[in-house]
């Protein structure tokens, strides 16, 4: 029951705009706003068999494996900078520095670094959307509650098992915020990784729509990120209820009505 | 017993110490960046050390287009990120406190987050045209959905007791907002202040520079197509120390609306 | 007035499913002084949140001044358990006790009249610009105490309000909250562990049960209106009463007692 | 000859028609900013407005909706846009390669490179700044004219800046660079195996300028001005070399000395249908069309 | 043993500078149950985190079994007067026992033991496996004591750990926490607000001044070592002792009270 309300809940909204659109755009003339019924069919001939496995496969690896390495380092390096107040001085105008770096620039500079091929990429990936993690994790350390602290250092819980149970954890909510923002990030900066240096996967492909003005087939990818966009939120809610059970516990318990 | 005292010395000294720490890293960065074209660890025309960098950038700020374009930057990224912020807060605390409306929503929103603004340059020409309008659409739509999404997890994360006193003392949902929820969203506001002033520069800046509204972008992508490698260089600096500068302001009023807070108020008691 | 009918609740959720109220039916006229104890766990706090609108009943119902409770009352006012974490960060001291007035749309200086007159009564008049965190627990309880007295409601639930102050501060507080009572004309639902707290505030103890929960004793205190700490408590009706009190919790107790301390 | 001046043609003068035109910040565009100088829009009652632009990303959207009257593109974009039925229409040339074996743009090795000729790069990787475009066709051209089979080149898209830097590291083995990059690209001792433009075709046509299929329906005299604008314009460029390299410093950042060197491209007042029609032909041989697009329809 | 020398604390920031401790001098020999009572806000709190080496001191000295503190002692366990922001919500209760054994480096079948046996001996067997924000306040405060208890520390130091359960409880708790000082041979500072408890659990009860805070009496209780609640409670050295401590704590409040309640 509470089941078919939460799916009837997440494809309610979705079904009306899609109708909305499919009879809004029914007959378009124009040529960068083509109805959806060309755009879906543009879909089921683009995206299928070959297409998939050579040009989007790729694609999702790598961003895959951006994405992990980004939270990973954004962890890691959040909760140095969150727990140390010097390294959180001395390394923080750097990282603003950094931070405000638009990743189309800045991926000459990657290719200057470390070459063509997927290393630069995923450079790209997790040079993008690292900071949404590391900042958050930065947050979620330093404003963790003092008694709990004080708890493990009484009970001399340190190092690795205070790191576990202590900063990670009261780092959890905010960490889980940081990769929410970053899931999505991924995917743009898949694309934007494909725009240089390329010769395959699903930006460069999209691009290549655009630029060859396949207009069409060009909404069929964008409309193929937004569905990966939905897939990917859909595993990353999963992996979150198991992570943070005890913080929707705690706060639901109480809100029943 | 109590007396209102002037800030402890302790507390200045250590904000010197740490003004000069993060001076020293940047300046250990600019090192790097001066040091490893110099002995070859990249090539050194496409990538000059600072020095050359920044003599490039002095000779920029003799130029009056330079300043034009940099304010006409700040000019486009000032006015997304108000309206990415704003909207963005409305939207969040909204989602967040209405859980049908935010599951009713999510599927729409997650549609939508990934699709990248370089994906939708043509719509928002066909639209506006190649203009500041143009720009300011893509930021806004990057902006917007970090700021509401830092909101909606600020707002969850509401201590229930305290929301429970609020209820319990028949708070409206305006004085709630005001008194219970922003205040404890805040340090998520924050964060999502910082995340969508980098993420609205950038776009400010891509925008212009694909799109070529005028602005630092389009300087860039002029430098790009001229092989002028230092000015590129200068302009992305620019753009960095746009963003620590904001970063500055941002910490500065943060201190002063979360000085309640556990993680500044462990750093105000005298040790 | 509050009215419990039958009232049950179950917790359930990541892998516990716990009955906190098992039956529990009464009733508390309007203006009565009421005290509840119990053993620790037996669904006191429940009760008080239930009776606040702050959660569903699983089955029962629960009325206040002849309104179903679906959502928080009007004028009701909840003094929590937990005092440190119903007491806003973010906020001075005085801003706390003042926040409820300002929401009920109070001028500000009525407000700040009320909200120094709860301050000083709880013995707080000079830490009034201090934020929460930087008071001690008891402290803390006391403002949260203050918050209540000064909102003036109509129905007050407090949940163990003097756990944390010393037994002098108790002891005022107990004859503010009397006063207060007498003042305004409350219906006062009281709960606390002191058994000679319960005999000597209120006019009647309700004796819970250990889970599954009910109404163990209903005992009307008969002692005169004004009382006062030294005369009422060696008074022999407060003796016998105590006695009373505390023959019926230990026989509450005894067959929970299988896990009860060593 | 569009010598004579007709202000009256436009009726009236009194409001001259604002014009937007969407350029790219390079040499390639330079007759228009000179024309414009010179006076030759606004002798004929046009107010133009040059918007530089990233590339056809920006320009061809912008102009189908009319935000600008017309727009820059290359030669293969154009017929790209054309297969799709893209309503635009081109008006009048852009920029030819000189014909001759020093080009505005090159294809680049480096020096110790065991590369000796285009068709020692079948199996090779080749950078171009944008794939499936007018770069790799005409690679692909001087490939098949050496002998080579082009359907074994192999291509990767780096932007013209990131192209030199990215040979000398050895990541790719060959690269087609235009002004200023092919200055910089010989400075650095690369070194050029073939004018790829001139192979493609003879006096190729690289890019021209186009409209709206809306605005040429319906304003067929304001791009009828502009047609001939942008001819005087074209013509006197092309006979005013030094002119040119001044005015090419007031839309880019080419350095001075940079500019007074390099090669410029040739700019006809006429368009070389021939080169546009074997560019087509090219481009479904490679595989970049599935059909030759309507040629005729496309140009004036 | 524990040695507080000359300390002081004083608290600044945000506007406000309150001294917490005024000049505090005491010893507490091994193995010493001592029991310290004191006004609300007078610095019991303070005290204890400068002794678990939370808290620097502004000056003096405190050292714990011969070392000064600078970060929390070895063998040293505390049991918060925040007891449900002591527990970590994201461990279930036996995992918030055990983590400090963990950390000991204690295998999992002897942790698991020593768990259990805490559980067990504050009642609450069958809660092992919920999470604390799941349990009731006094269970909370229990889950807290049971770890301090499972943790066999040498110096033991507690912030009005009963405050939150009910009498019952609280007789047996006390009962718990005797035996197992007893047991263990631990040093113990207790702080309570209930001078009966300090009275019948110490071996000593150190009356605190209000703020700025000093000794005010230091009280040696000459009860015999086996204790009752029915016997020790109704001994008339009891009563006597208890009255002792009672006329000083009055005397000690009176000059502050120019801000006490009404
Ligand atoms: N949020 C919750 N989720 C699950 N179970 C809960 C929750 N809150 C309370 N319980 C359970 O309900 C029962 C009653 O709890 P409640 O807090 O009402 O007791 P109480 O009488 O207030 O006890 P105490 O005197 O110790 O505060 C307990 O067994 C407790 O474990
Ligand atoms: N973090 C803090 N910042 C500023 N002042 C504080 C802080 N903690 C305590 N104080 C102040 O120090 C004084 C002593 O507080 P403490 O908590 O030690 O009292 P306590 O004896 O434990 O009181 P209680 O019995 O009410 O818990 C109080 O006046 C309190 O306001
Ligand atoms: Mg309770
Ligand atoms: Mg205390």
């Amino acid at each position: 029951m509470r089941f078919l309300l939460r799916a009837l809940l997440a494809v309610g909204l979705p079904v009306v705009l899609v109708a909305a659109w499919w009879f809004g755009s029914a007959g378009s003339q124009d040529f960068y706003w083509p109805s959806l019924s060309t755009i879906v069919d543009a879909f089921g001939r683009t995206w299928t068999g070959a297409m998939f496995t050579e040009q989007v496969f790729p694609s999702l690896w790598r961003l895959l494996v951006g994405y992990l390495l980004a939270v990973v380092v954004g962890v890691a390096l959040g909760v140095l900078i969150g727990t140390f107040r010097s390294v959180r001085s001395l390394l923080e105008p750097v990282l603003e520095f950094l931070r405000a770096f638009p990743p189309p620039v800045l991926v000459p500079a990657a290719i200057l670094l470390s070459g063509i091929g997927d290393r630069t990429k995923i450079l790209v990936i997790v040079f993008g959307c690292v900071w949404p993690v590391l900042l958050n994790t930065i947050e979620g350390v330093r404003g963790r509650d003092e008694v709990l602290s004080d708890t493990c250092r009484t009970y001399r819980v340190t190092g690795l098992l205070r790191l576990r149970h202590l900063v990670l954890r009261a780092a959890s909510p905010q960490i889980v915020t940081g990769a929410r923002q970053a899931l999505p990030l991924a995917i743009i900066l898949m694309v934007i990784s494909e725009m240089m240096a390329a010769n395959e996967g699903l930006g460069f492909t999209v691009l290549q729509f655009q630029r060859g003005f396949q207009i069409p087939e060009m909404w069929s990818g964008v409309l193929l990120l937004g569905v990966i966009g939905i897939v990917l939120s859909l595993l990353f809610r999963v992996a979150e209820r198991s992570l943070l059970g005890w913080y929707h516990g705690q706060r639901a318990g109480q809100r029943e009505w | 017993m109590v007396a209102v005292a002037a800030r402890p010395p302790r507390v200045t000294g250590r904000r010197f110490r740490s003004v000069t720490l993060g001076a020293a890293g940047l300046l250990g960065f600019a090192l790097v960046l001066e040091v490893a074209p110099r002995i070859g660890i990249v090539p050194i025309d496409f990538a000059p050390p600072t020095s050359q960098i920044l003599v490039t950038l002095a000779d920029q700020l003799g130029q009056e287009s330079f300043w034009t374009a940099l304010l006409r930057t700040l000019g486009t990224w000032a006015n997304g990120l108000l309206i990415a912020v704003v909207a963005g807060t409305a939207v969040g605390v909204l989602l967040g406190s209405l859980p049908l409306l935010h599951a009713a929503t999510a599927t729409t929103v997650e549609f939508l987050r990934p699709i990248p603004s370089v994906a939708l340059i043509p719509l928002v020409i066909v639209l506006y045209g190649p203009t500041v309008r143009s720009t300011l659409v893509l930021v806004v739509y990057a902006a917007f959905w970090q700021m509401m999404v830092q909101v909606v997890h600020g707002v969850v994360d509401v201590d229930p007791i305290a929301r429970d006193t609020a209820r319990s003392f028949r708070l409206g949902p305006w004085a709630r907002v005001r008194y219970v929820i922003w205040p404890s969203a805040l340090p998520y506001v924050m964060t999502g202040i910082r995340l969508a002033a980098a993420v609205a520069l950038i776009l400010t800046v891509t925008g212009e520079l694909v799109i070529g509204s005028p602005g630092l972008g389009k300087e860039i992508d002029n430098a790009q197509q001229s092989n002028a490698v230092r000015v590129v260089y200068a302009l992305i600096v620019v753009t960095g120390i746009l963003g620590v500068l904001i970063n500055v302001v941002i910490r500065q009023v943060e201190r002063r609306v979360l000085a309640w807070h556990p993680s500044a108020r462990a750093e105000a008691v005298v040790r | 007035m509050l009215e419990v009918r039958n009232l049950h609740k179950v917790y359930d959720g990541h892998g516990r499913r716990v009955t906190a109220v098992g039956d529990l039916t009464f009733t508390v006229p309007e203006g009565q002084f009421a005290c509840v104890v119990g053993p620790s766990g037996c669904g006191k706090t429940t009760l008080l949140r239930v009776l606040a609108g702050l959660l569903p009943a699983t089955s029962g119902e629960v009325s206040v001044r002849g309104t179903p409770v679906t959502a928080p009352p009007k004028d009701l006012a909840v003094v929590f358990q937990e005092y440190g974490r119903s007491l806003f960060p973010w906020l001075r001291v005085r801003a706390n006790v003042e926040l409820p007035l300002k929401a009920a749309g109070m001028g500000r200086a009525e407000r700040r009249k009320l909200a120094d007159e709860a301050l000083a009564a709880v013995g707080l008049s000079d830490v009034d610009n201090a934020y929460p965190w930087q008071l001690s627990g008891g402290m803390q309880q006391r403002v949260a105490i203050a918050r209540a007295i000064a909102y003036q409601p109509k129905v007050l639930l407090m949940d163990e309000p003097f756990a944390a102050v010393d037994a002098q501060t108790r002891a005022d507080l107990e004859d503010l909250i009397r006063a207060v009572w007498q003042r305004l004309g409350v219906t006062l639902l009281f709960v606390t562990h002191d058994i000679d707290e319960a005999v000597y505030l209120g006019q009647r103890v309700i004796v819970l049960s250990a889970s599954p929960t009910t109404v163990a004793e209903d005992l009307a205190i008969d002692l005169p209106a004004t009382r006062d700490q030294l005369t009422t408590r060696s008074d022999a009706r407060f003796t016998e009463l105590r006695g009373q009190v505390y023959a019926r919790i230990q026989k509450v107790k005894a067959p929970a007692s299988e896990g009860a301390p060593a | 000859d569009s010598s004579e001046p007709s202000p009256a043609q436009s009726g009236g003068a009194a409001q001259p028609d604002k014009v937007n035109a969407g350029v790219i910040a390079i040499l390639d565009v330079a007759p228009i900013y000179l024309g414009k100088e010179k006076g030759f829009f606004s002798k004929r009652n046009i107010d133009l407005t040059l918007t530089t632009a990233q590339g056809g990303a920006a320009i061809a959207p912008a102009v189908l909706s009319g935000q600008y009257q017309f727009g820059f593109s290359n030669a293969i974009s154009l017929l790209l846009a054309k297969s799709q039925n893209a309503p635009l229409k081109v008006v009048c040339n852009g920029v030819n390669s000189t014909g001759a074996a020093e080009d505005f743009a090159g294809l680049y090795v480096k020096p110790d490179s065991p590369v000796q000729s285009p068709k020692d790069l079948v199996g090779k990787t080749v950078a171009a700044n944008t794939l499936k475009n007018i770069v790799d066709t005409s690679v692909r051209a001087s490939v098949k004219k050496d002998g080579g089979d082009p359907s074994q080149v192999k291509f990767t898209e780096l932007p013209f800046p990131e192209q030199l830097a990215a040979l000398q590291a050895g990541r790719v083995d060959a690269i087609f660079l235009v002004e200023p990059f092919q200055s910089a690209a010989v400075a650095a001792g690369m070194r050029k195996i073939a004018s790829s433009y001139v192979d493609a075709a003879p006096n190729l046509t690289v890019a021209m300028y186009f409209t709206s299929a809306k605005l040429a329906g319906e304003n067929p005299d304001l791009v009828a001005r502009f047609t001939e604008a942008m001819k005087e314009s074209l013509a006197y460029a092309d006979a005013h070399g030094d002119e040119v390299r001044d005015v090419i410093g007031t839309y880019t950042k080419i350095e001075e000395p940079v500019r007074a060197k390099m090669t410029l491209p040739k700019w006809p007042a006429e368009i070389n249908r021939a080169s546009i029609d074997a560019l087509a032909d090219a481009a479904v041989t490679d595989g970049l069309l599935t059909a030759k697009p309507d040629v005729a329809g496309l140009l004036p």
